[in-house]
């Protein structure tokens, strides 16, 4: 019964255009969950939309935490009107996150667009190691989070694919250059979270260089428990279901 | 008003005994594992588990659900673990629970349901068998196992033969007239009916113009399709003297009463674990409550009670 | 980019011309009258009007609808003021419009059927016939016309024979094999097949413990049937030559485009109509949006363009 | 085009228990109309509930117009969760009202419950020629409108089921026993609303003393429009729809 939870809105902040951080105090206690894992919240009472839809953790401030979301269609429009005081139904956390050793080093952190959200997460967690952070969106004002990175010392290194900020174009293309400037250490391991493309790119790159690489993915959910068989990706291991094996994935073991 | 102790919410699917009559509906409650976070699995009716196939099976290729209004399409493609599988790895943690195992399966000829049967007849801890011969995801003329009686009739018979297990046939929705596959499945020697599977149906993105099920079709469940299930379960209950499992969209005690009511001797929560894993038992209650307020003595006295 | 001005909307649908494919359902339209307070009927594709018999039919007891999730449950019993009562009273004021106008009709036997196409096909201002050989309202074995393709293919051959004008045959969503169906149409001479009619549903207030209409059963429309209908839209387009007309929950121009990549020459709305009376204009100027938008010339590259 | 409208809501205030009454701003003007006569409302903009919801015109103030209503279900459970500011979409007015002739005196109203929205916007329009009105709730707290009404002169002859105001019990017994105490002139005329069961009692007191009566009745709509034919309630001249003919139907032509 833990996971299951009701949560309470403190703030729903509009960001920028469509994009909106959603702080939730949870009606009972929990435990900090790991970066990388999800929620499945409901975005409305009634019957449409259906499902609870997954949102990463994004933050976690003193028992309540954090999403920050990007309106992708009807269900995440119904979340951006909720109102302080509303409560929303939750589950989790849930999945596998970003498993980082502990004595991991030399960590490269890739965001692409909403993808933030869990990188930002984690890059909260091992901010002291110093992460070296890419991070793509498609213009200036949808750079999110950036005050909150500088606070953690960390600067990304940023693009835009119309210019505005960073190098225009692919997040992965100037991670590219970046990396082949520097010394490209094999003992670097990276992270990821972002758009179909962008991780496909990624990996072409990671199995290039024998480059060791996680990703957190995305796919349609309907349960977040493992139990409907909705949410597979294709694996070299054979199907696995982004919501319990995942969402982080090896990204060698995914089959595009 | 009767009280709640003296409430009976005992059903019987042919010698098989359920002490209450919320079950879990096959494909949406894995097998079992991880709704025991969130619920007493020893206080549901039966757990009836993802449906299984003599050798492991992949499925489909993603995108496999999408939402649709009130509902949502799945092409799953029967995914599952294998017979074998389960009885060692799945059915030890079920046999915990003082509750009845029902396993869903199927195959892709009649030798291979005859051949499952026998298997899962002779495995300890199953209490009762459920035929799907119903799920919508065609491969090589698969579909007519549920469409086509006379065929209907063969599968069943021959499965009957294989188990002496509670046999349930889980009837396809995808039909002219339900009532005959209901009929059929009885004559055939089955102890119980369910319905419904899904509805055949299907979902495109515009801009891609591509489907938006890698399959193509798939089976449509929740809210959306209730009317139509609660119809076609008074249309078997008036039909066949054997018990119906009613399904199709339950999210509540309102919803499973209004199938008892149409004749369901027991009700199964499929797309309702997803929204809420707690269903079954806010159902379970919820039944409790409305007969504390209506002095019903037993469930019993619900089924088909509908006034025509 | 595409400008609005060479956007082609026009469809056939065997000899008829629409001057865009958005038309309305039968029986959620009325004879028009109270719609053109809201909308141009000038504009619209094609009006089809409220189910019409010989003789006037004074429909079922109410409740007659009921409001289901994402749908609606209605059993109006096909009241009509009868098809002379039309051609005098409400066939002049749609005759104002330079709007195809397409008569929804159904008889009691053939020999009703074949009657009323011959008087309709003589009236001026008819464009052409709906044959609803589909409503799942039953009386007396009615339903059989439009489940049994036999009985199918001998009502609309009669029809075919009695008739010049564009024939359409709607069909009955209630089968296990919709493309059958629509090729029985096809061959009994069918211009075109218009889909889906509406479901069969029930649903029961549990406190009365009675079914919330009055005629125990209706038939489901609105969004919750929307998967349903494209997929049987799908499967007549494979089967078919002729023209498929779709419908079942369009509420949007995203849903008819749907329909329209299912392979629908023309699209209906239904419900809609009484969600917004607006929804055809919107539709038909949203599919005029996204056509510009996507650079699509004509509507009809979109029939079928699916990519499965 | 004219009847289709989006409303601004002014206020929606909860008057006791589930009774609200919300003030509704058209955004393009229309005239007043009579009373008796209803809109369609559009309750959330989701596909569940999928209708709108009919609702009599309560009152119209400047421009405005009220509804007044309890809250049933599920439709108007979302109805009362609509803030200020909030847009509805309306179509409207609709059906056929309460048509007093102009020199009609002797007029008896009577509400039962809910049934007082639309009685109440009659009293307004005649309140110059003292009508008397019977009014029945369930307890006194259900009581609405009393100082309205007494602001028009009118203080109504009150029932309650629980007898918390006015006599315990049936308001149509009430009315019977009033009526047959002062003179029971025949060219009196009652209009009314409320529950079935009061309509139909009202029906059988009239028909026996051969009195002049309309009520205004209900039904599942979808269409509101007349298209539908989902609204009919059955007369001696066949069945009517309640949106188009109705919903104010002289209760003699009523078959219960
Ligand atoms: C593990 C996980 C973590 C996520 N974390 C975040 C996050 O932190 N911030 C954020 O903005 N988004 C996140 N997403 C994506 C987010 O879940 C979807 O944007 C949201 O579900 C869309 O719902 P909708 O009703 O607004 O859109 P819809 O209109 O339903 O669809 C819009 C798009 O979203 C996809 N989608 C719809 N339902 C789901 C679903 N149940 N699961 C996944 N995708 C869906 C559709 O395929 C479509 O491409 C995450 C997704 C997953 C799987
Ligand atoms: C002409 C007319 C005027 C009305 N005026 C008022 C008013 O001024 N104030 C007020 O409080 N109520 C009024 N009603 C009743 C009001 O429309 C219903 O209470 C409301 O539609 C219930 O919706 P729901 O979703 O809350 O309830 P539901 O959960 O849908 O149902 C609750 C009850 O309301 C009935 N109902 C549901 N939908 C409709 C519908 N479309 N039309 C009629 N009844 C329905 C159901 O049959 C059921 O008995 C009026 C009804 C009509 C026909
Ligand atoms: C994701 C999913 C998987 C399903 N898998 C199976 C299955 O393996 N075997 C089966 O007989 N039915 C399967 N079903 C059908 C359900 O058991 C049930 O009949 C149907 O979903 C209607 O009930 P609901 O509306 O409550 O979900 C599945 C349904 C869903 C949604
Ligand atoms: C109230 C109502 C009345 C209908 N009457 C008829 C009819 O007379 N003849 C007919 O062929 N179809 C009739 N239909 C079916 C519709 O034309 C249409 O096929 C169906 O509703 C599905 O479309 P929708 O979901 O857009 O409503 C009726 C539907 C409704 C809701
Ligand atoms: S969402 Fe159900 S298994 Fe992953
Ligand atoms: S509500 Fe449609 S005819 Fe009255």
């Amino acid at each position: 019964m833990d996971r299951l939870l009701k949560a309470s809105v403190i703030e729903n902040r509009q960001l920028i255009n469509n994009h909106y951080l959603l702080t939730l105090q949870p009606l009972k206690k929990i435990r900090k969950p790991g970066p990388g894992r999800f929620f499945m919240l409901t975005v409305d009472d009634g019957l449409d939309p259906l499902l609870k839809r997954p949102f990463s953790i994004h933050r976690w401030t003193g028992g309540n935490f954090q999403i920050l979301y990007r309106v992708a269609g009807k269900g995440t429009h119904l979340l951006s009107k909720k109102k302080q005081g509303d409560t929303i139904e939750a589950i989790g956390p849930l999945g596998n996150g970003f498993n980082v050793g502990k004595t991991q080093n030399n960590i490269i952190l890739v965001a692409g667009g909403i993808g933030i959200a869990p990188v930002f997460a984690l890059a909260e967690t091992i901010s002291k190691r110093k992460p070296l952070l890419f991070y793509g969106t498609r213009t200036k004002k949808e750079a999110l989070c950036i005050d909150n990175l500088k606070s953690l010392g960390i600067k990304p290194v940023m693009s835009t694919d119309d210019g505005t900020l960073g190098t225009k174009g692919n997040i992965i293309n100037v991670m590219k250059k970046h990396l082949t400037r520097s010394t490209l250490s094999t003992d670097c391991v990276i992270y990821a979270c972002g758009p179909g493309p962008m991780l496909r790119s990624l990996s072409e790159f990671t199995k290039k260089h024998g480059l060791k690489a996680y990703a957190a993915l995305e796919q349609n959910m309907a349960c977040g428990l493992g139990t409907c068989l909705g949410c597979v990706v294709n694996t070299v291991n054979g199907y696995k279901r982004v919501c319990k094996e995942g969402p982080v994935f090896p990204i060698d073991e995914i089959i595009w | 008003m009767t009280g709640k102790k003296t409430i009976d919410l005992k059903v019987n699917l042919g010698k098989l005994r359920l002490k209450n009559p919320v079950m879990t509906a096959s494909g949406t409650f894995g097998y079992g594992e991880e709704y025991s976070e969130f619920i007493d699995i020893n206080k549901l009716g039966a757990v009836v588990v993802k449906g299984l196939s003599l050798k492991p099976k992949q499925g489909n290729p993603p995108p496999r659900i999408v939402e649709t209004p009130a509902g949502m399409l799945n092409a799953i493609g029967l995914q599952n673990i294998g017979i074998e599988n389960f009885i060692n790895k799945k059915l030890p943690f079920l046999k915990q629970f003082d509750t009845p195992v029902i396993v869903n399966f199927f195959g892709d000829s009649i030798a291979e349901y005859v051949k499952a049967a026998g298997i899962l007849n002779s495995a300890k801890g199953i209490h009762a068998l459920e035929m799907n011969i119903s799920c919508p995801n065609k491969q090589a003329g698969w579909s007519i196992f549920g469409t086509d009686p006379k065929v209907t009739f063969k599968v069943v018979s021959q499965v009957r033969k294989a188990t002496d297990l509670t046999l349930i046939v889980k009837l396809s929705p995808n039909v002219t007239d339900i009532g005959l596959m209901a009929k059929t499945a009885e004559d055939a020697g089955a102890d119980a009916v369910s319905l419904i599977n899904t509805l055949t149906g299907m979902a495109i993105d515009i801009k891609s113009r591509k489907p938006k099920l890698a399959n193509i079709t798939g089976g449509l469940s929740g809210p959306a399709v209730r009317p139509v299930a609660v119809r076609m379960v008074w249309e078997c209950y008036k039909t066949v003297k054997i018990p119906v499992i009613g399904m199709g969209g339950i999210l509540s005690a309102e919803d499973a009463i209004e199938f008892i009511l149409a004749g369901a001797s027991a009700v199964a929560v499929g797309t309702g674990n997803f929204i809420n894993p707690r269903t079954t038992m806010d159902i379970m209650e919820g039944i409790e409550c409305f007969m504390a307020d209506n002095g019903i003595k037993s469930v019993k006295e619900l089924t088909g009670a509908v006034q025509c």
